[in-house]
């Protein structure tokens, strides 16, 4: 395993040190409980927005803490759900009385641990909505099942929200939003390495060199299917086509989507498959509103990618275009 | 043979644990990275590590109280689907101790309203290739043998919780992040169902 | 070679095609010549800023053409210096009659590529002024080398004297700032991986596990010594021993930093760089004014890290958070 | 043996070059991996390719016409350090031809110019590691030979070459990206100088 860390039991801790210096200035660290607030939580009146999961996948989620974003991010251990006492700190740590969304990723460990998070939240008297997001196409949903995975959309639900919240409405238009958002947004991914979890010392899966991972989330954990390696052309195919038949679309939509790097996978090549994205898109008749092609909701070092499309109205275009300032994510301010 | 549990058995019962956990963590991970993310040995010895922590010069009038710190302890520290389920199992299991020494249908009353509470938090059932695929089986096998006494009950737990997880290797997940995975995750051992089945085997040979 | 691409030969010009389509709004892309220009270029009366340089470094440099930075970038092949051609498109297009300055980074082929455009500019009566930044401590300046590379203070210098041009300032004063600029930075970097180019279709060079390449450049080439893996702690001090100690530094000065991914190096490694980076230059008496944590000037998929300082009067700390809006670094816009 | 080189011979000299870059470029990619950026062969291809498809089909009145289409060509589809050297080279060599057939003098003050235009970009001396150790050794046997004709002159000139390329095998490089390495470029041998040597005995092959 090689790394730029000291120890793999702290890197968490350690790299939320690195946070608090290079953004003292917007950010503060709560290192006991391992939260990042903004500086100016809570807000008096303001809805407070947060949200949380494993690290491992920077900038993700404390990256997007920030004026027009979250006002907290609870970091758990690589690719561990954080616990209930850290969401309840920020939860407590960002109410400023007009209650606090929990935006959560449906994997079972971040749904069980928000939950316990809300039950005590509720007895300390924070009013407290959450949503659930779910958009990987890759997985089918059922009662039977774990639902389908939380990935992409969420970093543009978290910028969406983040916005409606800092223009003063109120906890449940924001948490109707939330399920708004997710119920348009649909994300699909691919991996052509694995990636290695500092506890773990060495990579979670093989894979031989002609092939990739299809249908993967954000755990640097094998996806639905390994399939062979594919052109750019094909790849874009393999991770659109699966969206545009989950959800519906008709000629003339308008999405705001996104061609995220897993983190391994050089900027070079992502603005090469939102080339692929966009030219489906259009093929397909959709237009692209707004887009976002980088490294946004990561696996580690693990190369490959997603793509996700949350269709879009004028209404989600106006929050999207709202002032953001946050570490990852900054316009209009 | 004892009859009944002490407290400072159970209190052996969580260091062994923590000390099995630390010597298979790698065990762990491995199973998880095949079909999940390659953290729940990390996890459950984060979690054994800071309930040894809580339990070292700690003083509790009974093992319903050790088992509340226990509990709050694996909430509190692991994360993931391991902590609150873990967490809510050992809550609700020194829920039913009371405050005397426990006899084994006590604690057989315990480890169904432990694994009650594992069910309620994760809506898993025999099937999804869960560590309820060890618990179920465990819990049947103690009821039945639970007339022999604590010890022949906890072995035999211990190994219908071991036949469970591997009656449960060949399926495919319904549940847990195994479950992302479909007809891939069939043939690989469940990694939760494998440190319940040394939570079995450990409490076979401390509180026995 | 694993790699979103169609081919090895067309990896910069369909990067090219999706830069346009997602960044339409702000960017125009002359495809004949692999120019990126800013939309509003050329703008009367401003002094043009381009750059250029191979590609493989995204998102340097076309991720910094926008407000406050680049007018214009030229995109050579994958670690190639384009050619004359390019920067003579790339210097008539933005020139609004108050001249254009060329960045230049120091390596042999950019050097002559450049300066040939030069040649053919001031024969079409654009005035033109060159900068070379040279600031890699790992290689010894000497007449009788190349001198040193050019890595990241580029970025640093690219915004600095972007906002400088923005301003209104002249040519002269616009290559005087630039000038000043790279004689007040240094950097230093390191390489976990190797990277691998399209068209060679392997890594460059061979690590083991237990070692790392010490002063690299940006081109995926070894470094000037491979030396044992280190935690981050030690490898921060590998990095910023030799650039304090090549440029004078004393109590009380003020620098902008950056810890810089080469590509392949997650983000929460950084930050726990950053803040190992830190650590040491307040242990230096050095206050950070302003910092960068990301990957800006990358080695393809390269994992492995550099750090940059550019000491920093209040002039430069005025300029560093002047608005800049581009696909790379934005703020205030 | 001829003694004077006509215009469709230079053309075939290209033509040539081109075809034995292509075959040589995954060994020009490989030499620069190691003390490189991993692309002189790449862009040796390219730029050879792109001469190919300039001179396919056009007319030249002349060698210095045809050489100035290669320099300008060079230059414009090259580019890192290789495409401004060996681009200047032609320019200058095509310079020196005249309007009428080559002799062994004419070719060799062409070559010197070429050679004097490297230089003048490049600024590199013989033992800097880099074409320019091939290139000197070559002019000088191509001037000891000239009088026994062009076609000895030109193997007399890609065997020295080879020889100059050899002998900086084991040296510390002064110019180029293989600079940066120090130390660690002895003992690998320079790129440059084996594409200049490729070009000398392609020259030899299809001028003498
Ligand atoms: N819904 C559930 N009910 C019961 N057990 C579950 C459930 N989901 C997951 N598990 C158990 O948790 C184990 C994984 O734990 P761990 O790896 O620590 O957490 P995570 O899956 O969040 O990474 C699985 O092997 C499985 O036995
Ligand atoms: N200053 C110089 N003078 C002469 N030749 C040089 C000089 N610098 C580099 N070269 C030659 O150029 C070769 C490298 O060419 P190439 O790889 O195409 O360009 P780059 O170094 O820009 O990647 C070297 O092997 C060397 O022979
Ligand atoms: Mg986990
Ligand atoms: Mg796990
Ligand atoms: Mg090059
Ligand atoms: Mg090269």
């Amino acid at each position: 395993m090689k790394k730029l860390i000291n120890d793999p039991a702290d890197v968490v801790s350690q790299a939320l040190l690195g946070m608090e210096v290079a953004h003292g200035d917007r950010l503060r660290v709560d290192h006991e409980h391992k939260v990042i607030f903004r500086k100016d939580a809570p807000r008096s009146g303001k809805v407070g927005v947060i949200s949380g999961g494993g690290s491992g996948h920077e900038p993700m989620h404390g990256g997007y803490v920030g004026m027009g974003m979250l006002d907290a991010a609870c970091c758990g251990e690589v690719f561990t759900s954080p616990v209930p006492d850290q969401m309840l700190a920020a939860t407590t740590g960002v109410d400023g009385g007009a209650g606090v969304l929990h935006i959560v990723k449906n994997y079972t460990g971040d749904v069980m641990n928000f939950e316990m998070a809300a039950e005590l939240a509720a007895d300390g008297d924070v009013q407290v909505r959450s949503v659930v997001v779910d958009d990987d196409v890759a997985v089918q949903d059922s009662l039977y099942t774990a639902g389908r995975r939380g990935v992409g959309t969420t970093v543009l639900l978290e910028k969406l929200v983040g916005a409606a919240a800092e223009s003063g409405r109120s906890l449940d238009e924001v948490a109707d939003l939330a399920t708004r958002v997710n119920s348009v947004g649909r994300s699909m991914g691919l991996a052509l390495t694995s990636c290695t979890v500092p506890s773990a010392g060495k990579p979670t899966f093989e894979l031989a060199d002609n092939e990739m991972e299809l249908g993967i989330g954000i755990h640097g954990e094998p996806g639905r299917k390994r399939v062979p390696m594919a052109s750019a052309a094909e790849a874009a195919q393999q991770l659109v086509d699966p969206i545009l038949t989950d959800l519906p679309y008709s000629t003339g939509d308008s999405v705001i989507a996104m061609v995220n790097g897993m983190g391994g996978t050089p900027l070079i090549e992502l603005y090469l498959m939102y080339g692929e994205v966009h030219a489906l898109l259009e093929k397909a008749g959709i237009t692209v509103a707004r887009c976002l092609v980088g490294n946004y909701i990561t696996s580690l070092e693990m190369a490959g990618c997603s793509v996700t499309l949350v269709k879009a109205d004028d209404e989600l275009v106006g929050l999207w275009d709202a002032p953001v300032n946050t570490p990852g994510l900054r316009w209009g301010a | 043979m004892a009859d009944v549990v002490e407290t400072a058995q159970f209190s052996a019962w969580m260091r062994r644990y923590a000390d099995v956990i630390h010597e298979n963590a790698g065990l762990l991970t491995e199973l998880d990275s095949a079909i999940g993310d390659a953290d729940h040995g990390s996890n459950m010895d984060r979690g054994m590590t800071a309930v040894v922590a809580a339990l070292d010069g700690a003083e509790f009038a009974s093992a319903a109280e050790l088992f509340k710190k226990v509990g709050m302890t694996l909430v509190s520290s692991v994360g993931g689907a391991s902590g609150p389920l873990y967490g809510t199992f050992f809550l609700r299991f020194g829920g039913k101790l009371g405050d005397g020494p426990v006899d084994a249908a006590t604690l057989g009353d315990a480890l169904h309203a432990g694994v009650d509470g594992i069910v309620q938090r994760g809506k898993a059932a025999v099937g999804d290739k869960t560590m309820i695929d060890a618990w179920v089986p465990a819990l049947e096998a103690y009821d039945a043998a639970q007339a022999d006494g604590l010890d022949v009950a906890l072995r035999a737990a211990a190994e219908a919780g071991a036949r469970g997880r591997d009656a449960a290797t060949p399926l495919v997940a319904h549940k847990g992040r195994a479950s992302y995975l479909g007809e891939r995750s069939a043939g690989h051992q469940d990694p939760g169902a494998t440190s319940t089945v040394l939570l079995l085997e450990t409490a076979a040979a401390t509180l026995g």
